[in-house]
């Protein structure tokens, strides 16, 4: 069972191909970067072992162009991939290519990664394996179906495509008389985005929460989890602050989300690093969705278990079981992760540019994980997140108190940042006394009061 | 698994007959410390050329391009002036369809449009890869067998 | 017995300043940097509330000049004034004016200061306290006193400076013909050094390992250890590469060390952070100093306790107690930090100048604490110290991995630093296996190894 | 990183016919020392080139000296050309010797070496500050009762 593994190439690029890098480094594995033209002279370039330019800019021919990325595998001799997050992370297809050049792919089977991409399986699993999933259907073969269902379960519903998930190809429905023109409106729009026009509706929860449980498996059937995230700070979907772990769970309520990750993971034979996502309502747990993939946000589990994880994920990919896991992993303190993008702050709208000056925090409990150094130039071929600011303090009073003054010593200059929201997050009431909800964003935003906070700092 | 660094076990990346890759890498680092533009290396009857060009622009405080370690150093010797046919793939060079076959093209020979000139391989895939102008074929910048990578110049050519 | 703190003036500069600036501002707690006109554009300055310049760049003109630093906390509105370690971090007299003046000295009491400062009162003190201190003297008056001593003890010997401490002043006598002449020699030496030419004798310890005990002491009688660091990894007596906890001790010597050094701190009284030096030799420890002061390398301490140093030297200068502490501390994992100097890495010549090019490490188990950035300009004034990379680990083993990772992505460009020190001695087998004493530079120290690094990174 | 610590063993890094990777070296590092732009080496029959076009240094990027919070703004209001009488001290800038008391010097006069133009106090000590050269005082910077920092601009003045 244990194919060991020597050298690695990091199908990424950005802080998770560094993040990569970095665990092959301690662990005594060679790493191979790959890059674009565009990222010549990237530090996940520098810092490889070895780098391979397998394309121009467009992600499409360069970071998504599998024969080239197993081209540049055999030519370097790696004997295992690393997807990292984003590009083909959860494509199984590229899984199964590697395993057909004979090389481990370090992340789950590809069948789970297929099960898990179909949203409509993966809430049927889920609920033969006895984890909640909120009320609806199936994939809708009619508008009149939606209609029944939405009957049966109240408004208001919301229609997912079964391709989509991490928040994309989702709508609304709170007048059932606009329902059947919504379907066929969303079922055209899943079509047009995922080649796969399959949608189905789902009760909609007016306040929802955020909450995610880090899963590691073994080959060997061993899980365990590494308690939850509360990831309910979003702007249009996406996480922009993420903390571990929640606050606000009665102990209760967390010890069966925890169980009934782990039972997600045990039902489908899980294997490697993954998360199942629970939409929190109440004292009630739903399951959103699983991701098969290492999250931007591990870093927050990281910091309060001690447990590495991509070495982890590099470990259970040669075959390693788990066992000392078990043992080992002790919660110390409160954990918070700001993603720190190129982007107006309030608009949200990248900024591409150069940073002409940098400056990041440290000290005490301050942890950066960025690709991005003074002179860097951010391109728009790619996503717009520079670095990842994580700290961590003996109680989440003092993470906060952190956060703040590691915010206020990070300093970009040259492009647009999110620091001004952040630091604005950092003092909202309604953040610092937790149990926020997913709108919080939308609820709270003061465009102005951001501004202001910019102005201090520029 | 392996707990050790992988350095020490110094398998070879080299493919016979090249320049050992150390060298190259070497090379690469004296041209990174020393902000060159150029290096050159003959050496049938020796010849060396180190070059700058005038970068008064001079990025200051960029850390990172210092060094990028590339496996394939078919991008490396980019030397002269002129026109170049690059590798769309990454993958094997091999200038002949097989190996006694006789090259696509020889150095001297006028190609058209949609010539092929060479073979990348890659995944067992041979690509060919056809020029897309007529032109001359002035220099062969790779070794047959030589992996390459992204945009590696394999021939010098002049446009016709 | 409460004297709340609302606003420090810190009195020194570099990575210390920033280090406590951070604490206050976690604390929210207001922060004045001083600073000379040479560090005008310091991070310290940039990053405190408030900045006062006091003096031009030569230390006795600006930091250690008394007046000019109250007179800032006088203007400034400070009611303390932490001293960082280094300059006026053991006058016993700035601690006195500091409280002449009604500012909060962060730090113990003078007396416990000028008690440690003189190293012959100091070790008669620890005698009496139980703690072991090695064969010697009192103060010497007259070169046959220390011929009948070393007579007594045997040789080797060592002649220490009263007014010296810290590795300086030292004198070692193998040869008793010899030692006439050399205390006199030593006396003269003091008396121009430290304009007190008392010295004395010691035995000489062939293979000694530097061992300190972090104490932590209140104003209420309570005193906890918070482990021990292993620091034997000097340049002429400059510590390099600090570890906690120590590697090859025993658990029943680590115990004993431990409670000798809170006998020490009960002892005398101490209040505040304090370190006990020790000198072990084989099985044995003998007190060597106390340094009253945060220490740089405080933060190993840190990482494997999770106990903030800093602010908790400011919670009990304001008056609090530490019974939390005794609770709350648990060791976790091994800790180790590398100091970061401008400097040759073999002479350990200063290498002042412009730095153009900067890279810190980052990811998961790595602190920087620093005050340089690029583009900083390395001034000649002061000590050369750029930085401390701090790594954590699960255990030494990971911990020594991930320091070599990180040394690696550590990029100064402009200046010659000790990184291929660091990087060389990170692979030396007689550090991996631990227990080294405090010759080990000395005796391994490798020119043309460590230049070779140099060249292989630059 | 692996691919540089192959040189560690001190194993020659050469391959046979090259030129030694250390000759290269020390080119490059003649280059760097004279910035040049280009050294070419022939061998054969000999030929050496060096060259260097003219190129301007260029500024690092600085982070740091975006915003010092300074507490006393003494020293901000710097604008003016001219001399001035700058304070040693840190301190409380008063023009008298009393509250009621003239000012040690008013502005447009004439004062000589040695005169004391001014007090700054701290630990309330009333340091006099003595002008070190003569001079017409044209204008006070700082208003009397106001914190100065070392090095503020207390008076603009004009040698005689």
């Amino acid at each position: 069972m244990s194919r060991p593994i020597r050298k690695v190439l990091i199908a990424n690029r950005g802080e998770i191909a560094l993040r990569v890098i970095r665990a092959c480094r301690e662990l005594g594995i060679s790493s191979v970067a790959v890059y674009s033209t565009v990222d010549k002279d990237a530090l996940h370039v520098r810092f490889a072992d070895e780098a391979v330019c397998v394309g121009p800019g467009e992600a499409s021919k360069s970071y998504l162009n599998i024969p080239n990325l197993i081209a540049a595998a055999e030519i370097a001799g790696a004997d295992a991939v690393h997807p990292g997050y984003g590009f083909l992370a959860e494509r199984a297809d590229f899984a199964e290519v590697c395993a057909k050049c004979g090389l481990t792919f370090i992340g789950p089977k590809p069948e789970h990664m297929a099960l898990m991409g179909n949203k409509v399986r993966a809430r049927e699993t889920m609920e033969e394996a006895g984890v909640p999933v909120l009320a609806g259907t199936g994939v809708l073969k009619s508008p009149d179906e939606a209609v029944a269902a939405a009957k049966r379960i109240g408004l208001p519903v919301i229609l997912k495509a079964s391709a989509g998930g991490g928040g994309r190809g989702m709508k609304i429905v709170r007048d059932l008389s606009r329902l059947p023109q919504t379907v066929e409106t969303a079922q055209a729009e899943a079509q047009a985005a995922f080649g796969d026009g399959s949608v189905y509706v789902e009760r909609y929860v007016e306040s929802p929460r955020h909450i995610e449980v880090q899963i590691v498996a073994d080959c060997h059937g061993g899980v365990v989890d590494l308690l939850e995230r509360e990831c309910s700070i979003q702007r249009r979907h996406q996480k922009v602050i993420e903390e571990a772990p929640s606050t606000g769970l009665s102990d209760e309520l967390r010890q069966e989300i925890r169980a009934a990750a782990v039972r997600a993971a045990k039902a489908i034979g899980y294997q490697s690093v993954g998360t199942v996502e629970f939409l929190v309502d109440g004292d009630k747990f739903y399951f959103m969705e699983m991701n098969t993939r290492i999250q931007v946000e591990h870093c927050v589990t990281e910091m309060i278990t001690g447990v590495d994880l991509v070495a982890e994920q590099i470990r259970l990919a040669s075959g390693e079981p788990l066992g000392h896991l078990d043992r080992e992993h002790k919660a110390r303190g409160h954990a918070i992760e700001c993603r720190i993008n190129a982007e107006d702050p309030v608009m949200f709208s990248p900024q591409p540019g150069t940073i002409t000056a940098l400056n990041f925090p440290g000290g005490f409990g301050v942890r950066v994980d960025s690709h991005v150094y003074g002179g860097y130039e951010v391109s728009p071929c790619y996503d717009s997140m520079l670095a990842k600011l994580i700290v961590h303090g003996a109680d989440r009073d003092r993470a906060i108190r952190r956060m703040r003054r590691a915010l206020e010593e990070f300093v970009v200059e040259g492009i647009k940042t999110n620091l001004p929201l952040h630091r604005w997050i950092s003092r909202q009431p309604a953040f610092v006394e937790g149990g926020y909800d997913t709108h919080f964003l939308e609820t709270y935003l003061d465009a102005d009061a951001v501004r202001s906070v910019l102005e201090e700092h520029s | 698994m392996s707990k050790k660094r992988d350095t020490d076990d110094g398998a070879p990346l080299t493919p016979g007959g090249l320049p050992d890759i150390r060298y190259v890498q070497a090379l690469a680092e004296v041209f990174s410390t020393y902000e060159l533009d150029e290096i050159e290396i003959e050496s049938g009857e020796h010849r060396v050329l180190l070059r700058r060009s005038d970068n008064a622009a001079q990025p200051a405080v960029v850390v990172a391009p210092a060094a990028a370690a590339v496996v394939a150093p078919a991008a490396a010797p980019v030397v002269e002036e002129g026109e170049f046919i690059e590798s769309p793939f990454v993958g094997t060079f091999f200038r002949r369809p097989s190996p006694d076959a006789a090259p696509f093209v020889e150095i001297g020979a006028s190609v058209a449009n949609g010539n092929v000139v060479c073979i990348v391989e890659a995944m067992k895939l041979f690509n060919e890869l056809e020029v897309e102008f007529d032109c001359r074929i002035e220099e062969c910048l790779v070794e047959d067998g030589q992996p390459v990578e992204y945009g590696a110049k394999l021939f010098r050519v002049t446009r016709r």
